[in-house]
């Protein structure tokens, strides 16, 4: 499946967040980046339903995703890693992944579907937190292990076809982001991904394809060795030459 | 004496009920501030379906049915509001129930509403409160709790698991006041009377008390906070203002140095978060 | 015509808790549903103090606002002091300063049921000796302590510096504001204007029981919830339109439907208009 | 001059600061450039005392040094260090006039020192005398930015004639510096080159904490560059090469560096 994203706009009051944004995601990793402020996180905000745009549509798998709430998105197979760790402080570890495999089209559910033990320990152990760690509370979890709970619960869903990542590895170590990075290369083959990063040489090793958005236009798009090498893309980060005056 | 010890245990069974009912919206994140009203709509229809004929079950039944309908409707009035102001729209719609009763001839006016029959046997609260806890039981398993507690701490994030919010509060508002509405059909049977300052803030306090008292973490907290709080002011049963006031005081105490409640959370580990959590 | 003067007066009274609650509000983002409480004690301290000394003004009027200090600085530091710091009015630590606050007002109000009994004691009048005099000097003392506010507000520094701490809680502390000081001085400062309320209107319906406080504590919270929350000219507003609307549903549908209107007026106002509430403005 | 040394803060769990020394002279201008989420910011909100922190931040002075670790924000700032932030930088439902008369508000100045303060202000930024009673939510970014930096500048005033007139009652020793968080954020062209002009003839000490590394190299004398909450580099503003700073910056490892930018 392929995610559209078709001339979406939209402003906080008079400040332009994101102004006609359009390009395709396919399948495989597709890389987000651009300084503080360029609207990355609003178009994931809105690609995932909680934040309407103001004008423009996205298309997935045949539906207007603007038309519909932010539940019945996340229903369609896409699942959503935010910026600050979401993992609910009262629940075991299994208890949080299985939230993942809740959200179904009818709305209440009173049963886990017989295979839900299975996917949690699979997810888990994608996701490099051992079955013994399983029935731990997020207070015992280090950083890490808890953003890799919040990674499980979001692909353990078997329909989920669409990720969105915002900085999922901001605040590790090194070692921590081989290991993400690792988790993300297998994850590429089965659905499609689109991260939203700081790390640069990160992105560069993970994303197929890479997108450079600065103050809320879409700078450019291509390949992430190619792309790096436009003198535009530096001058967003570096901000424009002055000659020494 | 067993007589004065029964009447305490059966009020203690219909303050679980309540507190049950309260433990319902307050795990879905919401401070519903009417359940006077509900737990007085749900004795008169009791009251009045039982006093024209019906078995005491079928009355008991209608008066949950007519409570969950109001707590549902009110509840989709204010379901746009958030936080304080939602509370703030619960507590004067109580007030106007209030208001209302007070000056209605139909509920009784001021004396309050009186052609009420005895209730048939005294073992309904118990066996209520049993079907209650058990039933709590089975919902302890069930993926709802999950969904419950995350929409509790963050309603964004669970939005984007799938899951949808307005039902699952609507869900957790109606079988709340069905409990509410349950204990008020006991309480009229038993008291055989209800004045309309119960339709009014003051009562739907008292039942939030007793459960964010007992704890909002599991079923068991809003139980214990319920039973302790009726029986153990008993010796100040005499005058209910020292009952109110110690009330008060240990709502406040509670609040600010144990949030989560007596009971706590499963593992207490949840030390500074606030008592709606 | 005295439909107008009554609905005025009764306007007059609103404005007067209104002014108070606002200003709590707008420098703490705090409902303080204690407030009702905390002018029902001034009110008793005022009619203890008359009874005591029946003559002096002076002393009747001192021992309202240091009473209602008093009470107004104990709900701060037991019920909303050790909550900390409340940042968003939604987030459910509000909501707990809620509960603590309506838990405190509980205790407040059973006291004096305790200590003063259920039933409505004299409030003894001594500012104006008969009903049309003591509503007009109400009144006026509505329309001066108004003035005052708004001046106090406008052009002294403390004024100045509760308006920054309302508008922008973090930058005032980096422009050298000691913002948990001022939060302090606003707590009593809003208390007196408790206690300078209680005095005028106990005085112009002469009767005060323990209930006067819930009373109109919630009539205080339609009108700041329903005038926009920290917004004095608002409040003001609403608040005649509350007394307006009191007077004409007690000629039509008697007077025991009298408080369901402001409920009424908050639920209408709630639910069909929910405008959002801009916060951080004190004016 | 202010001393930072070996800071370490930590956000729920996730280090955003692990030992960063730095240090600011008196009346110096000093960049601290780097990527978004290097945590630049952490280290402003650190030294105007919003964050807690472990490590030492002093007031090197004749007089002796003080620490800011134990004091409150309001008393770093009533020390003359000012912290103007990214987004809400100024009093957006107070008047123009009013947001600049709370430092004077604070410190109690006379009635005359104030108006002549005031004035020789109104000199310098001219479009805040003709606004200066209008609320400043309805300046454009470009203005509002200014206006923060007048505060900040107003407020430094106020404690100089403070300390002058009677020197005890200040409580810490008088060092003025600005920290400015990202001032570019947000602005058009032609408002980012009012407020470089703004900056390059301040004659007080500030902290430019910025992410378009030219434009903060433009303006201040000396820089530090941040990666990942380590300072990576420190020197001279012309002293810093496009190539040390798009390796630091892009954070792409050295050997792809040289190879994708052997041309330019």
């Amino acid at each position: 499946m392929m995610l559209r994203i078709i001339d979406v706009s939209h402003a906080y009051g008079t400040v332009p967040a994101l102004s006609s944004i359009s390009f395709d995601v396919h399948q495989g990793a597709m890389g987000v980046i651009g300084p503080n402020g360029s609207g990355k996180s609003t178009l994931l905000n809105i690609i995932a339903g909680a934040m309407k745009p103001q004008k423009g549509a996205i298309w997935w798998g045949g539906a207007n995703l603007t038309t519909l709430p932010p539940h019945r998105i996340a229903c369609r197979g896409i699942s959503r890693m935010s910026q600050h760790s979401h993992i609910s402080g009262d629940l075991t570890v299994s208890e949080n992944i299985s939230l993942g495999i809740y959200g179904f089209h009818g709305g209440l559910r009173l049963r886990w579907p017989p295979t839900t033990a299975s996917l949690v320990r699979e997810a888990a152990a994608l996701c490099g937190i051992d079955s013994g760690r399983l029935t731990a509370y997020p207070r015992q979890l280090s950083f890490f292990e808890q953003r890799m709970t919040e990674l499980a619960r979001c692909i353990v869903s078997a329909s989920t076809q669409l990720l969105l990542l915002d900085e999922p590895t901001a605040g590790f170590a090194d070692l921590e982001k081989k290991r993400v990075f690792s988790i993300l290369s297998t994850l590429k083959t089965k659905m499609t991904i689109l991260l939203v990063e700081h790390d640069l040489d990160f992105i560069q090793e993970v994303s197929d394809c890479l997108a450079v958005m600065a103050e809320g236009k879409l700078l450019s798009i291509g390949e992430p060795a190619f792309v790096l090498k436009e003198p535009r893309v530096l001058d967003t980060y570096l901000g424009t030459k002055y000659v020494a005056g | 004496m067993n007589d004065y010890l029964l009447q305490i245990a059966t009020l203690a069974a219909m303050s679980c009920l309540l507190a049950l009912g309260a433990y319902a919206t307050l795990s879905a994140g919401l401070l519903f501030m009417c359940f006077g009203t509900i737990m007085s709509i749900g004795g008169i229809v009791a009251a009045a379906v039982y006093s024209s004929g019906l078995p005491f079950l079928v009355a008991l039944g209608a008066g949950g049915a007519a409570g969950a309908c109001a707590g549902g409707l009110i509840y989709i009035g204010c379901s746009r509001l958030i936080g304080f102001l939602f509370a703030v729209a619960t507590l004067s719609f109580g007030e106007l129930a209030r208001v209302i009763a007070l000056n209605t001839e139909r509920f009784g006016g001021a004396l309050g509403y009186k052609d009420v029959r005895a209730s048939p046997s005294i073992c309904y609260p118990f066996a209520l409160m049993g079907i209650a806890i058990i039933c709590l039981g089975i919902f302890d398993k069930c993926p709802m709790r999950l969904a419950l507690r995350i929409i509790k701490e963050d309603e964004v994030n669970a939005a984007s698991l799938g899951i949808n919010i307005g039902l699952h509060r609507l869900a957790a508002v109606v079988s709340g006041s069905f409990v509410v509405a349950l204990a008020g059909g006991l309480y009229i049977h038993a008291v055989g009377l209800l004045e309309p300052r119960m339709f009014g803030f003051d009562n739907s306090l008292e039942i939030l008390i007793f459960a964010i008292v007992g704890g909002t973490a599991t079923y068991v907290g809003p139980i214990c906070g319920a039973v302790l709080l009726t029986a153990l002011p008993e010796l100040l049963r005499f005058s209910t203002s020292l009952r109110m006031l110690f009330y008060g005081a240990v709502l406040v105490v509670i609040i600010i140095f144990r949030p989560e409640g007596i009971i706590g959370s499963r593992f207490g580990q949840s030390r500074g978060q606030t008592v709606i959590r | 015509m005295d439909q107008i003067v009554n609905s005025l007066a009764v306007g007059c009274t609103y404005l007067l808790i209104a002014l108070g609650f606002n200003l709590i509000f707008g420098v703490q983002r705090i409902v303080n549903l204690a407030y009702g409480e905390i002018f029902m004690v001034a009110a008793y301290a005022a009619a203890w103090s008359a009874r005591a000394a029946p003559g002096q003004v002076a002393l009747i009027i001192s021992s309202a606002i240091i009473a209602a200090a008093a009470a107004g600085l104990s709900v701060y530091l037991c019920a909303i002091k050790p909550l900390g710091e409340v940042t968003n009015v939604n987030s459910p630590r509000h909501l707990s300063v809620i509960v603590s606050t309506i838990g405190f007002s509980i205790v407040l109000q059973n006291a004096a049921i305790l200590k003063f009994g259920a039933y409505p004691q004299r409030f003894p009048r001594f500012l104006g000796d008969s009903v049309i005099a003591s509503t007009v000097w109400m009144m006026i003392g509505a329309v001066c302590i108004l003035f005052a506010v708004h001046m106090a507000l406008r052009h002294t520094r403390a004024g100045l510096r509760l308006r920054a701490i309302a508008d922008n809680p973090e930058l005032a502390l980096c422009t050298g504001i000691r913002t948990d000081h001022d939060k302090l001085l606003a707590v009593i400062f809003s208390s007196a204007l408790a206690g300078v309320a209680a005095l005028l209107i106990c005085q112009q319906i002469g009767v005060v029981s323990p209930f006067i406080g819930s009373l109109y504590g919630f009539k205080a919270l339609v009108v700041v919830i329903v005038g926009g929350l920290g917004n004095m000219r608002g409040a003001a507003f609403v608040a005649l339109v509350l007394g307006s609307a009191e007077v004409a549903t007690t000629v039509w549908l008697g007077s025991n439907y009298r408080d369901g209107v402001a409920f009424a007026l908050l639920i209408g106002v709630l639910i069909f208009r929910n405008r959002r509430f801009h916060l951080g403005q004190l004016r | 001059m202010l001393q930072v040394d070996n800071l370490k803060v930590a956000y729920n769990g996730a280090a955003v600061i692990n030992g960063v020394s730095l240090h600011i002279n008196y009346d110096e201008s000093v960049a601290l450039i780097g990527p978004n989420g290097a945590g630049k910011t952490t280290i402003g909100r650190a030294i105007a005392g919003l964050v807690p922190y472990q490590g030492q931040i002093q007031l090197m002075m004749s007089g002796g040094t003080t620490s800011l670790k134990h004091l409150a924000a309001w008393a770093i700032a009533r020390s003359g260090i000012v912290y103007i932030s990214e987004s809400t930088s100024i009093y957006e439902s107070l008047s123009v006039a009013d947001n600049l008369l709370v430092a004077c508000a604070v410190l109690s100045t006379a009635r005359a020192a104030k108006s002549v303060m005031l004035t020789n202000l109104y000199a310098h930024f001219p479009f805040l005398r003709d606004r200066s009673e209008q609320r400043a939510g309805t300046l454009s970014g470009g203005q509002k930015k200014l206006l923060a930096i007048a505060r900040g500048l107003f407020l430094i005033q106020c404690l100089k004639t403070l300390s002058l007139e009677h020197p005890g009652s200040v409580g810490a020793p008088l060092f003025p510096l600005l920290i400015l968080d990202e001032p570019s954020h947000g602005l058009s062209p032609q408002a980012l080159d009012t407020v470089r002009q703004a900056l390059r003839d301040l004659n007080v000490a500030f902290l430019l904490i910025e992410q378009m590394a030219r434009f903060a190299l433009n303006i201040c004398r000396r820089a530090y560059v941040l990666r990942n909450g380590v300072v990576v580099m420190s020197d001279f503003s012309e002293a810093v090469c496009e190539n040390a700073l798009l390796r630091s910056y892009l954070g792409l490892s050295a050997d792809r560096a040289s190879t994708l930018w052997t041309k330019s």
